[in-house]
């Protein structure tokens, strides 16, 4: 049996195009009190006009609109999604209902304490995890999404070097990282200074020794790595920068490769963010929302965004009084219906499950490893845990890209893996399995990779012409950004740069 | 484990095609001083029926709004949220997948985000959206970072009406950029003070912030205040917490605003214990490049099909690292296509229908309130109300009431300790608005 | 913009081809009693073994099973599927949200009755909202389905004449008449006489006179009839049965075109079955489970199925004290959860509503009707409400048949109208396009149709070879029904006849 | 009306091409005598708010499994749901698509049926299976028209341990078809007599009728029941209301059952007040023509695929007419969707488990009870108890202690007034069979 069939599906317009006047998808009770004019309650001037091009649908349009459109995505339920550093593991549906109980989730941010025992219980033992996961000594759950939690770990570095009367200066950041790294770190008020990456693809120590100085207020590593290797010498970068005052940030949006393997605590982190968006399941949602926590030391706890969440007794409570704190980073308490999710995920799998999860990922990144090693070029012989990196090197000769191959996956019915990405990485394509899929669908993958590596020596323009088989064919993105239209216009009109 | 498709015989088989015995060979790159030795301290395995009684019965423990008529506003409100909204986003093909990154994948994802745009612009009055931030006040964070790229001017005016967390967090955002946050008070409308606006504008401003309808429920007068911004060479940044109020007032793009951002949960997202939100951020077609934040744009395909992709990323950290606009990366795509999908419901009419039933219901309260009203300014559907006893307190009462009160201000301003805010929404009903105003007034209600 | 394009889907084995031991995706909590060795229960030779073959599959396996079945199917939510006779309306999201209240659905049927209360006022005010819709004295929920609401009917005309010391022989049901009329008329031990219908596509009256006989206990008639005629003689046919003392069942499966209308009540029928998974939005679930309450005038209440609902004072209680009662029909009180569902859509059309639901799915019919009859045969030129039958025989010419139209419109994006269907209009292509769609998608039905003609006349393989864009081309069902394979086996193997 | 799609303006335009000027012409073949002239008596449309707040209410009253421990089963179970089953079945490419006649474009459908025909195969260790009937008591219905078909013959031995409301059903559909029904008692172990059974099987019986476990429940000798049925060259209908029974207990398939149905209600349907339940139908290959109902079969496409298609429909209704099978049509398709899944999901060690559970939960009361017990034969997960006190007052007391007792037999059996049928199964806590029995016996129970 093939992977994939074609068969029809259906267009669907903007919704602003379907819309007609006297059609309407909702119903409200009647008002209940009495019906003043508005003109009586407001300033004429202060109200507006009927919004032109809103859209005026019935339930059944819309309900068939969005459901069209939906079946245009590629999606975690239908098969593997390999996209290396995202962690695309199975959203599972127990996490959903949870999430959805109207005890839980239909409850206000500023009740008292005393009202909202339930949510403060969810998100203090949740950070009692994911404080033993990482083994770090404190955690706030505040961050929206990883980069918040960067951004969070960052700015309390530096009020951690204020205190000391010393900001500093200088984030390093490998050349490995993630683009996030760097953007937080100016956002903390940092300048960013690379460290090269070895010929093994860890941190080049030599490099590291180098540029650490007390002038640097952190180093910010990734690890694993982009490239799924684990930093071995961990420990002697630890002494490099602790010796010159400064903190080690961990990024930890790889930490699906580490769970009951290794903890960052055990390794002289100081600060670090985990994506509950990542490993703990919680659905990426098209592009979010995700939440990500920032754990610490206790040298770093002073300064945590505000609200803490502490045990008093048999009682939960907010608590905003910490001088030192960083702030707030969120008008309440960050992503919590994330936060439900992902204890309810930690309680499903227990200990030996998330272990078994940590396993079952690095086993299958490196079965995929070794399976396409001999069709496609690894830069880096060096072990790697949960994901693997290979190159485009090889299909070059034939013209065929990065992006080629990417295309053709489709055809073959996947989604593709992150490409060009580590940077360093030239023509990387990234492969993160996860735990989730089974070795058939692995293998078919595997199959996939390799019927691309001979396409491209046999019939390279099957690769570098697709995707031949999804809703379009590729996408004009030079002109999406010289011309953006960014928005829809009733007269068909856009506006444009 | 049911959420691992791999089972031990073919994890043999896997590692021996690896050339591996054992599965924590392929961990050795750890070295063994920092690799775990213990097994973690984690409860075991449990299973669905325990784990659903279990959140159940932490669900016992929340005051909800399904069990308790909710006057509590402040950035987060109780509305109706129509049946279908869920319908849509638990379809997996909208929840599970990523960022729309391979768009010939994602063409679902992305056409939804280029409505949400559009509605946000039409919303606001405004010429660009972005597809979202995390939540309305680091939406103003970032407008801030935004103002401060475009003037390069050091300053920024923040009323004091301004809610109190998103003044918070954009201290936090801004802390270390060398930049000052000047406050300018409220006067007896709980309008801000336009006169002491008009003095401490100068040309170090980079922007003004206004809230409206401000923290304190009152609508402020915007025109005046993008003006008086214009006049001084700063930006105007329009912050809007109660989306809903868009739906009937004017909106800020029409009075003059630079940047408008907001929070939109009231857009079909559950109070979710405030999050997860949405933040959202429009502005003016010239500022578009200094935009922060995911945009999705249309273009066509290499057979010239109508098509859309995320664009304009050089503005992104992905692409521009450190001199990006902004480090965000994931933001709130599920809760903009709630959103979307909420305002596609309601439409031209019901979301004026809904919005006018806040003010009207929130208006009945206003007029049972009479003298009690801390505030002359008008407002939508939230306003402050001086209580004779301990906001607090009057809280605790109301509790024997079925009614979840107001918000006790003291715990923001303490010069406010007498005062709540109170907010009314479609869903109070009559009989709990007429009771909580007989608790806050001590007169009975005649009805 | 084209109503499709083609794009690749995902193939999926059988369930039990995935399996491998080892896999599942289940969880238990642990047993909470004492754990016995079960052969200490009972006797080891009442135990069975393994059961060889059954699934062994993880959840991430079992959802991406399931969800990329679901991908193959067209279905309402996705757009028109003008189904005739089987009112392929939009199922309103609402009904399944009410249904699943747990306090609704996580109910024992064998409670007491003061344990139900409300679910049994759902029940009682369904019934009530169903007889002031038809104008008929008493309603029976129980009946499953739309059959089985035949069976109930026919059963209690029996009973009627029974109590009458005359059960009588045959059942008149007219030609055009759904295949469970005759089916049920059959298991009620009754012969079914046909009744040819007129040039109109009405019942001929004059034969029905002939036939009519003291000997008939009933006349089957659908109004409006399976070509969306209305029987407008209705009285003088009523005239004619009653005159011998028979009763009018009427197969109320078409009440889509009557409601605010018409009342079968004021039409002298006797006994009526309504089916709740047409008229009332209830899901059809792939087949089921729908519900067809049977309706009646007081002359046969008594022997409507046990148990009736009653209210007394304040209480709702279940009775099964009639003597006369035809019996159950169910183990408890019929598809209930169909119940909820209709009584949450007819509280939320309400009285204007429905009637609108009437008028916009007979005006859409003939619409439809108006702009084809110019390019298929209209066997009847007499007025039709909710839906309209074409035939084939212009298309005839070029060899296309109604099957061939069916399996083009599937390239075209369509659900295919019902076929062969009444069996009176040969090559029937029988259109019901309900009252959900919006105008745009009626046209675009439209012009596919037209396109067919078209396509018949100039390009006729094209249309015999439909569907080209499905999963599957046609599939080989006289193989299927000569070689039965009604199961997987665990060898390959497969049960034959 | 957010139902339909047609606007004002668009309806006039309809209306014009058609040639008519108002809506109401259309209906002008209704003659005006038998039109409606006034309005219905019918509430105003509620809106989406009104309507969950009413039908909440409606749920407090109410006595629901999810906040009571319920100890009723007597074919209705209480049995543990996974999560994933409604994810399934809430997509709307199941749940809102017709019966499939189309095959090219039902193809999710067919395979889930013919898996699910697949699975009851396994599960009765039948040959073949249908597609589903309404319930098992129509099952079973159809199954003796089935009998009466294949044997001419006009009797049915049906034992007095046949669930009641069966026995209604089977009378009900055999009420006019000339057939006697006869009854076999049951002895000391709950069993039915095989003495009285030997002695009335004849030339002249279409078939035994056998429910096992039995509505006492207690597991009948299949093997001898079966193998004296067919020495008189009667058929053998095994009825199997308790399918998880059937995760552990020999299946009658192994047991020399000819036909086999059954409710399928307790393998992932929830109790929904008795329906929808799931009817489903087993027999011998022999046998397959003279099945009711539809069947799922394997065919091939023009190109050689493997597809699915309804087959052997000569035996239905809308080819055969009065010559069908049945006169079934819709059946409950969607619950043969969910008993798939949950089948999938459970697989061959979780059924098993949850088989096992059952078993010994039941027996953890059976010791509890002791002397009580009614019956001596060996039980699955049902038992019949003999109370001192009214059984229907026992219950009552039972409320107080969160319990929703078992069945009075009086209901059914006015010589059992004292007796009460109890069910234990997974969803019953301990503590609350410890209560259970207490007040069923009046002894305590030491934990
Ligand atoms: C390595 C790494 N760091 C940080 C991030 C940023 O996380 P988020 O998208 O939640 O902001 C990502 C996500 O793509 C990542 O892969
Ligand atoms: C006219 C007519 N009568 C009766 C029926 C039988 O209804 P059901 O399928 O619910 O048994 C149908 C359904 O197809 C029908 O169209």
């Amino acid at each position: 049996m093939s992977r994939t069939f074609k068969a029809f599906q259906l267009e669907e317009p903007l919704i602003f195009e379907k819309s007609s006047p006297g059609k309407s998808a909702y119903s409200l009770p009647p008002l209940d009190v009495e019906d003043l004019p508005v003109e009586e309650i407001l300033d004429p001037e202060d109200l507006r006009d009927e919004i032109s091009g809103f859209p005026e649908v019935s339930e059944v349009e819309l309900i068939s609109h969005y459901t069209r459109m939906s079946t245009w995505n590629y999606h975690v339920d239908l098969g593997m999604y390999p996209l290396g550093s995202c962690t695309m593991k199975y959203n599972p549906k127990l996490n959903e209902r949870v999430s959805r109980i109207p005890g839980i989730g239909l409850t206000h941010p500023l009740q008292e304490d005393e009202q909202s025992q339930g949510n403060l219980e969810i998100l203090f033992r949740l950070q009692e995890y994911l404080k033993q996961l990482t083994g770090m000594d404190d955690v706030s759950l505040q961050p929206a999404g990883g980069a918040q939690g960067e951004l969070a770990g960052i700015l309390m570095i530096r009020a951690y070097h204020l205190e000391r009367r010393h900001p500093r200066r200088y984030v390093l950041i490998p050349d490995s990282a993630h683009g996030t790294n760097p953007a937080s770190a100016i956002m903390a008020g940092y300048e960013a200074i690379p460290i090269p990456s070895d010929p093994q693809g860890r941190i080049d120590v030599k490099a590291l020794a180098e540029k650490m100085t007390e002038e640097v207020a952190c180093l910010m590593l990734t690890n694993p790595n982009t490239m799924g290797i684990f930093e071995t010498y961990i420990e002697e970068i630890s002494r490099i920068v602790h010796a010159k005052g400064g903190l080690i940030y961990m990024d930890g949006a790889n930490f699906n490769a580490l769970m009951g393997y290794a903890r960052p605590g055990d390794m002289d982190i100081d600060v670090l963010h985990l994506n509950l968006h990542k490993t703990f399941s919680t659905p990426h949602g098209g592009g979010g929302p995700g939440s990500g926590p920032v754990a610490c030391k206790k040298i770093l706890s002073p300064y945590l965004p505000l609200p803490a969440i502490r045990q008093e007794g048999s009682m939960y409570r907010l608590d905003n009084d910490a001088p030192g704190s960083i702030g707030r980073l969120h008008a309440f308490y960050g992503n919590f219906g994330m936060a439900v999710r992902a204890l309810c995920y930690i309680l499903t799998c227990g200990r030996e499950g998330l272990k078994e999860l940590s396993e079952v990922a690095v086993l299958n990144a490196n079965y995929i490893r070794c399976r396409l090693e001999d069709h496609y070029d690894l830069p880096y012989s060096t072990p790697t845990l949960h994901e693997v990196v290979f190159t485009d090197s090889r299909q070059n000769k034939s013209g065929v890209t990065t992006l080629d191959i990417a295309k053709r996956l489709i055809d073959h019915g996947f989604h593709p893996p992150t490409t060009y990405f580590p940077l360093i990485v030239r023509g990387a394509l990234m492969i993160e399995p996860t735990e989730s899929y089974s070795k058939e669908e692995l293998d078919a993958f595997i199959e996939a990779m390799i019927a691309i590596s001979q396409e491209a020596t046999e019939n390279p323009e099957k690769v570098t012409g697709a995707p031949a088989d999804a809703k379009l064919t590729r996408l004009d993105e030079v002109r999406a950004a010289r011309h953006p239209v960014l928005r829809w216009l009733p007269d068909g009109a856009s506006s444009s740069a | 484990m049911r959420y691992i498709s791999i089972t031990p015989e073919e994890k043999k088989r896997m590692l021996a095609m690896i050339g591996v015995d054992r599965v924590e060979a392929l961990f050795d790159t750890i070295p063994d001083s920092v690799r775990l030795t213990q097994p973690l301290e984690l409860p075991e395995a449990a299973s669905e029926t325990e784990i659903l009684d279990y959140f159940k019965s932490l669900a016992e423990k929340n005051h909800s709004t399904d069990r308790w008529d909710c006057f509590l506003g402040a950035g987060a409100y109780n509305h109706f949220i129509p049946t279908l909204i869920d319908s849509v986003i638990s379809r997996a093909e909208f929840y599970t997948c990523y960022t729309p990154y391979q768009p010939e994948l994602s063409q679902g994802t992305l056409q939804a985000i280029f409505e949400f745009q559009t509605l946000i612009c039409q919303l606001t009055a405004m010429e660009v959206a972005n597809a979202s931030l995390y939540d309305g006040s680091s939406a103003l964070a970032e407008a801030a970072l935004m103002a401060l790229r475009l003037t390069k001017r050091p300053k920024f005016l923040v009323p004091s009406s301004l809610h109190p967390n998103y003044r918070k967090v954009l201290g936090t955002y801004l802390a270390n950029l060398e930049v000052q946050l000047e406050e300018i008070p409220v006067v007896k409308t709980g309008g801000l003070d336009l006169d002491y606006l008009t003095q401490s504008l100068n040309d170090d401003c980079a922007a003004v912030v206004v809230q409206s309808p401000n923290f304190f429920g009152v609508i402020e007068d915007l025109r005046e205040i993008t003006r008086l911004s214009q006049a001084a060479g700063s930006l105007s940044i329009v912050v809007v917490t109660e989306a809903l109020s868009l739906g009937l007032l004017k909106p800020p793009g029409e009075l003059g605003a630079d940047i408008v951002v907001g929070e939109g949960q009231s857009l079909g997202i559950p109070l979710g214990f405030g999050g997860p939100n949405l933040g959202f951020f429009a502005t003016q077609d010239r500022y578009k490049r200094q935009m922060p934040g995911r945009l999705a744009g249309q273009t066509v395909d290499s057979q010239g099909r109508r098509g859309f992709v995320l664009t304009l990323a050089t503005r992104e950290q992905h692409i521009r690292r450190e001199k990006a606009t902004s480090n965000i990366c994931t933001n709130q795509g599920l809760c903009a296509l709630i959103c979307a999908v909420f305002l596609s419901a309601l439409g031209k009419q019901g979301l004026r229908e809904l919005a006018e039933q806040n003010l009207k219901k929130a208006f009945y309260l206003r007029k049972l309130l009479g003298d009690s009203l801390e505030f002359s300014g008008k407002s939508f559907n939230e306003m402050v109300v001086r209580c004779d006893e301990n906001p607090v307190e009057i809280n605790r009462q109301l509790l024997d009431h079925g009614i979840v009160g107001g918000l006790p201000l003291g715990r923001y301003f303490p010069d406010r300790a007498d005062q709540m805010l109170v907010c009314v929404t479609e869903q109070n009903r009559p009989e709990k608005i007429q009771r909580l105003a007989e608790i806050l007034t001590g007169v009975e209600v005649s009805s």
